[in-house]
């Protein structure tokens, strides 16, 4: 069934009857030529490139819980390519293309919205660094501006401009960046990856993983064994415990990243706003809630929840910054697991293990990626070649010294 | 004596002094400090060394542990001499290193008992009230700035805190005791 | 979160600073680049117990190593680093 | 004013306030709700979606439906709970989420047009043509959306935060919640007891039902007496627990002023941080409603809220009509007894059971059901269906009794699991929740008085026997037992629309439409229809939802499960969670010792990190900031420059093993260095890349002062000490920071030796007494301990001298003075900053983490002979095969600006990420060159030098021919630094 206003149109006079389930429920077959393990947004977005540009169909989605379940389901929303270093920058552009197309590829609309992104500066010596970062993109195509004070203030007049601790002193503008409902996102995937012909198997989750002589065979699952050519892994936070069935340890820590929301408001942010002189950034859903984030706890967890320090934290920044919200409240919080990589990069790549793949390491920079992961990772496990706009993310780069550091913060995940 | 004038960490010439209902905030720039770190294989100082989470005040010395095996140590009235002299005499063979400069101390003191000391406290400090009777110290942040924090009796407290952020605590210190007034 | 300081009983967490795995102690001494890579990149990252570093900056200024469980975050006990550090020395030794 | 008998206001003072522009009376102990039912106001505002019109549902925090803007101006609160605003005299609010009056909505044209707007909808349209997205349809969208509307002044008020410690923190002061204080309190444990509303009782403020055969009021009253009267007790109302965090750490706000017309000098609330050792979770119940078509009309709403209004505000809903009651519990009844026993007619009980009984004299509809309702703006009748057929009712007012969901969200909060209990058809808190907590009373299933009572009893025994607390006996009043004998008809089949979330206008079709499109996981539910995700946080929502969707399944309901219950329990102000200060004392700064002098002599600050640094300090005349830099810079070089650098990280490091712990921390030799001499040292992190460069003064055989970057004060002490106490235990070393305690300031330039001999107590400052790279204690002005090193950051002949700070004013303006005749000049960072671009010098733009020892030309300094911090990491092949070297470039054409951040190609070639060749680091004019300059990491630097290449701005569409030079521009040969 195609999606399209006229559709709505007739089935809103016709009382809704003639809508079908977005995906089927089907039972596990006994082999698959690939089984992505994750059904997350990455790993919803890989069956789907896999089917739709490799042709490869026999393939099987497992989620342990339901599909969209994990960070793909508790994010900020937030799509940009502000990238800085070379192992990145395409990639992540490559993913904007993807973005500004995804309506129409997958025939959902996941309101993928170019509302821009603004990340302000304080001091001169960040504004040069911003402006090394907004060449870089133009070097890709992905486009930025520089604003100054001024600029700023004719966007945002309310910011706290005037009675600051850090002043703004202008910022870094993608206009192409934005938000996507994350939700659909996961959804429209998983429709489109259905419709193509693929498994998207829940509530079973993968218990081990079938190797022999150094080749992945299978995995064994909570609804009993699947037999597959190749096994891609997708999982974000629970990568290090997938990876470890298959004896391997992982250049990544699994952190906790909270994310909140406020009650409904008037729309009163337009684009998505980040704080220079402190971790917050914030965008305005279009139901109305302030949608906003900061620091990861930093410490290692995979109990879904944060704790009060940063809860604080977060909303300090933000009232330093927007004093005005200080009379919305907050609504609601969540806690993620986040796959905090050694230099908070992403991985892409084959593993010691024949057969088996790795997609991981987003940290908290995952729900942008999606549609480039997917594509990327549907490439290598098509073709066994890294996809041309990743061919930095390779598992060895850290033994190698290779490594892609942004924040230049050295080995150490839970300042990344 | 140098033929320079010191200025007080708040940037004056005399120490700032408010008083809010109970509450009576002083800097108090007289008081000399030094840091004291034992050694390896160096005797005990003949000094009673407080444990942690206390203070000690014994030979005109205050002593408050701030580590394993450190102390810091308060020479009250004696900022304008070698602390760190003085100390070494009375402890040889220790890592010694003056302070007094590194730290501002702000004495809070109150005029109606314990109560008061312990509402402002709650409001500075994540410390349990209930074990932090006279003769305790401890280091805690307080508005994102390290302090150490002395209970010297019921009704009084000595806070230290770094010396270049000394206008940021005091405005936090002041700030929730004027607070406090306001609410009654 | 509250860490049960050995010498200082239960702590606010806000007053420490985490490194991560207690395993940073073991660094390889004269190790070559292959070992020291390991040791600066490869974590074990349980969903369980966890045996880790934090430093209690805005306090003692002690390194501990406090086991925790990463699912619950329950804490199971704190150590001084220094004493861990010195065991694991003399049992190499 | 339409006032019952009795209740629980202060009927001797009359308040006024407005709502919508109208003035109208209350009493104090009104909350905005009952005051605006007691004026017979029944439309309060508009749903979300299909902008219905809507009234007020329920008495507590759990209202979907009765949000306004309290408060005008900077201090216009949105989305505020009329149910839970306190009434005070000049109260103001305004109805939300309207276009035209509140009676007249325009956008109540969505209402009719609400069949296109099924759940999911806009998933599955408006995607053509791509670009109207953001043109067309999101904003009309966005425009449509969101409730209250944002002030867009700073809010004005104050908030503050603390740290209560507890043994027992009772939450909730209901029947339970007392009575487990009252026990843990006689105990003599510390107790905190708190409760949202602003009175305590709980659920006994509502109900006409006695305890030992007199008012519960009065238990209540001597409870709170006894209470009061225990040291060990406090009471907090006003204050609701909004969360559990790990290790018994409860987050908690206070509203401290909400309930005044403003603070006054006061503060709005307060955020406490409550460290309890156990806790009762005594947190009540939510009624909850049973959906039936039109079933969220003004006039209908929660039949327990209704004899709350009666029993303890004395108002009714309605204009005086009578009331019916649709239930499928005995509660339902009770309420009727309630509102009969006030005077208000009841017109019918109906009740979806079979076999019901009157419990009063009052018309009773049994297994009936209400199937349709009329009246726009306020209910005027129902249409009842029962087994003889339908049947009209002209009411005022309908009060739903669907049954009551225990509060479990707090012992829910660490991904606890709520278990169905088949009783009271309700979830009730399971295992997995927060540890330490001890649910009681409603929350836990145990509702009636009497059990509540026991069960608050029980949970403050068992909490404080965990502590080694022993509990009195204590005797607890005779209170009624009830059951409600609630049956599982969760809502009423029809072709009409009903309400199951109220503010998110999801209805049973929309759920039925999910289940269809196998949006079937209560998850997906919840965000395929926006179910349970409006400010009521699915109080009033999910458990029917639920059930609804186990309907549809076949399933049971515990089989559909539950979403995941988080903080916070029920909205909180952003104000209090991120308050305290947020102007210029957001963040502590730090003022360095000369701050004062700078300020009172022309200084501009910057923001360093923490810390507050002099700029440049403008004189008479100059009116551009280029003018005072310019300046500065050319009287270092001429003449002697002073400037204050305290804040660079100074560590004192001592002990027997001092200097074998820095030969490990450092990348290069320091074993070698002498007593009275200065190196400068390289820190790599453990992975190879450049960390941070200072200097490591050795001023005995086992003392070292150590100075580090501003920036890395904080991480390399912190590194440090992880290398003492855990790679390096066995070692004799001790640090201690002294940042602070000196007064540091930079004494450059070719007259600063001369300058310096005028304040030196005979101290011999020849070069060949005191070589470049020395150092020593000494004495100046006439006594005064300081300390001299011989080192220069500017390439001049150069010292930095430290002084006790406090003594740093007086010394700044004793070495202008002094140094008057010879040109003494104080700089700020602007020219700290071109005069180490024009040395050279690496800083943090430089030092930015990303670069390695061999990008900034200090690779020699990395020794191969020793297992430092990095040394091996930084030999890995991806660094060692690192091209890119620092060097300066200067524009071909003179008047041309070297801009930072630029990137660098070689001529001609093609913009773009391939050809990209490296970046400027640092640029700034020099006065000394005559031009700008910059300094660049360029691949293949070390052989480029002379080539003219591009540095490309596309961001600000600018390009400048650079050439590539040394990045020495001063003095290379460093003959002036050992003058």
């Amino acid at each position: 069934m195609r999606f399209s206003g006229f559709r709505v149109f007739a089935e809103a006079l016709t009382g809704h009857k003639g809508w079908k389930p977005l995906w089927r429920d089907p039972d596990p077959q006994a082999e698959y030529d690939v089984v992505i393990v994750g059904g997350g947004g990455h790993g919803l977005a890989t069956a789907f490139y896999l089917a739709e540009v490799y042709g490869i169909r026999k393939v099987a989605v497992l989620e342990k819980g339901w599909l969209g379940s994990g960070n793909i389901g508790r994010n900020t929303t937030i799509i940009r390519s502000n990238y800085l270093l070379p192992g990145n920058q395409p990639f992540y552009e490559f993913s904007m293309k993807l973005w500004e197309n995804l309506e129409q590829s997958i025939n959902f609309n996941a309101m993928v919205s170019q509302r821009g992104i603004l990340n302000l500066y304080h001091s001169d010596a960040q504004r040069d660094a911003y402006r090394r970062r907004g060449n870089a993109m133009h070097l890709t195509g992905a486009g930025a501006e520089l604003l100054d004070q001024a600029g700023v203030r004719k966007m945002y007049p309310w910011l706290n401009f005037d009675n600051a601790r850090f002043p703004i002193k202008g910022g870094l503008l993608q206009r192409r960046a934005g938000t996507a409902r994350h939700d659909g996102v996961a959804w429209g995937y998983a429709r489109a990856a259905d419709l193509r012909g693929v498994d998207i198997i829940q509530n079973c989750e993968v218990t081990g993983l079938q190797i022999e002589n150094g080749r992945i065979l299978g995995v064994e699952t909570s609804r009993g064994s699947i037999r597959a050519r190749k096994v891609g892994v997708a999982v974000a936070g629970s990568t290090s415990r997938v990876m470890a069935q298959a004896g391997l340890r992982m250049p990544i820590e699994s952190h906790v990243l909270q994310a909140f929301v406020s009650e409904g408001l008037k729309p009163a942010i337009d684009g998505v706003i980040t704080f220079g002189a402190g971790h917050f950034y914030v965008s305005q859903s279009d139901k109305g809630g302030l949608v906003f984030g900061g620091d990861i706890d930093g410490y290692n967890s995979y109990a879904q929840r944060g704790n009060l320090p940063v809860v604080e934290d977060v909303i300090e920044g933000g009232m330093a910054l927007m004093p005005r919200i200080g009379r919305a409240r907050l609504l609601r919080s969540w806690g993620g697991v986040m796959d905090m990589s050694m230099d908070g990069s992403p991985i892409i790549d084959r593993t010691p293990v024949d057969g088996l793949y790795l997609n991981a390491g987003w940290c908290y920079g995952g729900f942008k990626a999606t549609p480039a992961s997917g594509y990327a990772f549907a490439h290598l496990l098509a073709t066994d070649t890294p996809h041309e706009t990743a061919t930095a993310y390779r598992l060895d780069r850290f033994a190698k010294g290779r490594v892609i550091d942004e924040k230049g913060v050295g080995a150490q995940p839970n300042l990344h | 004596m140098p033929d320079l004038s010191p200025l007080c960490a708040l940037g004056a010439r005399t120490p700032r002094r408010v008083t809010h209902g109970a509450l009576t905030l002083t800097e108090t720039p007289e008081c000399g400090l030094a840091s004291l770190a034992l050694r390896r294989g160096t005797p005990p100082p003949a000094l009673d060394l407080p444990g942690p989470g206390r203070w000690q005040a014994a030979d005109g010395l205050t002593l408050i542990w701030t580590g394993p095996g450190q102390w810091l140590v308060e020479l009250p009235g004696a900022a304008e001499t070698d602390v760190a002299a003085t100390l070494a005499g009375k402890v040889p063979g220790a890592s010694i290193t003056e302070q007094t400069d590194g730290w501002v101390l702000f004495e809070i003191t109150s005029s109606a008992g314990a109560a008061p000391i312990e509402h402002f406290l709650e409001r500075a400090a994540n410390i349990d009230l209930a074990r932090f009777a006279p003769g305790s110290a401890t280091r805690s942040p307080i508005e994102h700035l390290g302090t150490y924090v002395l209970r010297r009796a019921e009704d009084r407290l000595g806070i230290w805190g770094m010396r270049s952020a000394a206008e940021s605590l005091w405005h936090a210190l002041d700030g929730i005791a004027a607070r406090m007034v306001g609410r009654g | 979160m509250l860490i049960p300081h050995p010498l200082l009983g239960l702590r606010d967490a806000q007053e420490f600073t985490y490194l991560g795995d207690a395993r940073l102690i073991d660094r390889p001494t004269g190790g070559n680049e292959a070992e020291l890579a390991e040791y600066v990149y490869l974590r074990d990252n349980p969903a369980g117990v966890h045996r880790e570093l934090w430093f209690h900056e805005q306090g003692d200024r002690s390194w501990l190593v406090v086991t925790r469980n990463t699912l619950t975050h329950e804490i199971l006990g704190a150590e001084l680093a220094r004493d861990v550090s010195l065991a694991r020395k003399g049992d190499m030794a | 004013m339409k006032r019952l008998s009795g209740g629980l206001i202060d009927r001797s003072q009359t308040i006024h306030f407005t709502f919508n522009g109208k003035r109208y009376q209350g009493h104090p102990g009104d909350t905005l709700a009952s005051a605006l039912l007691a004026n017979c106001v029944q439309l309060v505002g508009r749903s979300f979606k299909y902008h219905r019109p809507r009234g007020i549902v329920s008495a507590g925090s759990e209202e979907p439906n009765a949000l306004v803007t309290l408060r005008e101006g900077a201090r216009a609160e949105p989305n505020t709970r009329a149910t839970m605003a306190e009434l005070y005299d000049g109260l103001v609010a305004r109805s939300q989420n309207h276009v035209g009056p509140l009676n007249f909505d325009l956008l109540a044209v969505n209402d009719l047009l609400s069949p296109f707007f099924a759940a999911g909808f806009y998933y599955k349209t408006f995607m053509w043509p791509r670009a109207f997205w953001e043109k067309l349809y999101e904003p009309a969208i966005r425009r449509a959306a969101g409730l209250g509307e944002l002030s867009e002044l700073p809010d004005p008020d104050a908030y503050d935060r603390g740290y209560l410690h507890a043994d027992l923190l009772v939450v909730g002061a209901g029947p339970a919640g007392l009575a487990a204080a009252l026990a843990a309190g006689r105990a003599g444990a510390k107790v905190l007891l708190a409760d949202e509303d602003f009175r305590l009782g709980g659920r006994l403020l509502a109900e006409s039902d006695q305890l030992d055969g007199a008012p519960a009021q009065d238990w209540v009253a001597a409870v709170k007496a006894e209470l009061e009267s225990l040291p060990n007790v406090r009471i907090l109302t006003r204050t609701v627990i909004f969360g559990v965090y790990d290790h018994g750490v409860y987050g908690a706000v206070e509203r401290v002023s909400d309930h005044l017309p403003t603070p006054g000098g006061a503060v709005r609330q307060t955020l406490w941080r409550i460290v309890a050792k156990r806790a009762v979770l005594a947190a009540g119940a939510t009624e909850r409603h049973i959906p039936f078509a039109d079933n969220d009309r003004p006039g209908i709403m929660l039949a327990g809220a209704m004899r709350a209004y009666a029993n303890r505000w004395a108002t009714a809903p309605g204009t005086g009509a009578p009331v019916a009651i649709f239930t499928n519990n005995d509660d339902g009844h009770r309420t009727a007894l309630d509102l009969m026993a006030k005077g208000i007619p009841v017109a019918a009980v109906i009740d979806a059971r079979r076999g019901v009984e009157r419990h009063g004299e009052y018309r009773l509809l049994p297994q009936a059901d209400v199937i349709g309702t009329q009246g726009r703006l306020g209910l005027h009748s129902l249409t009842v269906r029962t087994a003889r057929g339908s049947d009209t009712l002209q009411v005022g007012a309908l009060g739903v009794a669907g049954g009551w969901n225990p509060n479990v969200h707090l012992a829910s909060h660490h991904r606890g699991r709520p278990v169905w209990d088949e009783r009271n058809l309700a979830f009730v808190p399971g295992q997995g929740g927060p540890g330490g907590l001890f649910p009681a009373g409603a929350c836990a299933g145990k509702g009636s008085t009497a059990e509540a009572l026991a069960d608050g009893l029980r949970a403050a025994t068992e909490a404080l026997a965990e502590l080694g607390l022993t509990t009195p006996a204590l005797p607890l009043p005779r209170a009624e037992a009830r059951y409600d004998n609630t049956a599982p008809i969760w809502h009423v089949p029809g072709k009409r629309r009903a309400w199951v979330d109220f503010q998110n206008d999801v209805t049973v079709k929309d759920i039925v439409l999910a289940h269809k499109e196998n949006m079937r996981p209560v998850e997906h539910l919840k965000r395929w229809t926006t179910l349970g995700m409006a400010t009521d946080q699915g109080k009033t929502a999910n458990v029917t939802a639920l059930a609804v969707m186990a309907e549809l399944t076949g399933k049971t309901i515990p089989q559909t499960g539950t979403t995941i219950f988080r903080p916070p329990y029920t909205g909180v102000s952003l104000g209090v969670l991120g308050g305290g200060d947020t102007g210029t004392h957001f963040r502590p700064r730090r003022l360095t010792p000369t701050h004062h002098w700078a300020k009172a002599n022309g200084a501009t600050f910057v923001e360093v990190g923490p810390w507050m640094r002099a700029q440049y300090f403008v004189r008479p005349g100059e009116t551009h900031w280029r003018q005072s830099v310019d300046r500065e810079v050319l009287s270092v070089r001429a003449d002697v420059g002073l400037c204050d650098v305290t804040t660079l990280g100074k560590v004192d490091v001592q002990g027997a093993d001092a200097t074998l712990f820095l030969d490990r921390l450092y990348a290069n030799a320091m074993a070698s260095l002498k007593v009275g001499m200065v190196r400068y040292g390289l820190m790599l992190r453990e992975d190879g890349t450049a960390y941070d460069d200072g200097t490591c003064a050795r001023l005995a055989e086992d003392h070292y002062v150590v100075t580090t970057t501003t920036a890395n004060a904080g991480p390399v002490y912190r590194n440090m000490e992880f290398a003492r106490q855990c790679l390096w235990p066995e070692l004799d070393v001790q640090l201690i920071s002294t940042t602070d305690a000196w007064a540091q300031i930079a004494v450059a330039g070719p007259k600063s030796r001369e300058l310096l001999s005028r304040l030196v107590d005979g101290f011999d400052l020849s070069n060949e007494a005191f070589p470049f790279m020395a150092c020593a204690p000494l004495t100046i002005c006439n006594g005064l301990r300081a300390r001299l090193f011989r080192i220069s950051f500017s390439g001049e002949l150069a010292y930095e001298l430290a002084v006790p700070a406090r003594y740093g004013h007086a010394l700044m303006a004793r070495l202008m003075e002094a140094g008057a005749d010879l040109g003494a000049t104080p700089y700020g960072t602007e020219a700290l900053g071109v005069l180490r671009i024009e040395k050279g010098h690496a800083a943090g733009a430089e030092l930015n983490g990303q670069t390695t020892g061999q990008m900034i030309g200090l690779g020699k300094m990395v020794s191969s002979k020793k297992d430092a911090i990095g040394n091996i990491m930084s030999r890995r092949e991806g660094l060692a095969a690192e091209k890119r070297l620092l060097v300066g470039l200067q524009p071909v054409n003179a008047a041309d600006t070297v801009v930072p951040g630029s990137h660098l190609f070689t001529q001609g070639a093609p913009r773009d990420l391939a050809h990209d060749q490296g970046w400027i680091t640092s640029a700034a004019y020099s006065p000394h060159v005559g031009s700008s300059i910059g300094l660049a990491f360029l691949e293949d630097g070390a052989n480029r030098m002379g080539e003219v290449i591009t540095a490309a701005n596309p961001l600000q569409g600018s390009e400048v021919a650079v050439r590539v030079v040394p990045s020495h521009f001063v003095d290379p040969e460093g003959g002036r630094l050992r003058a």
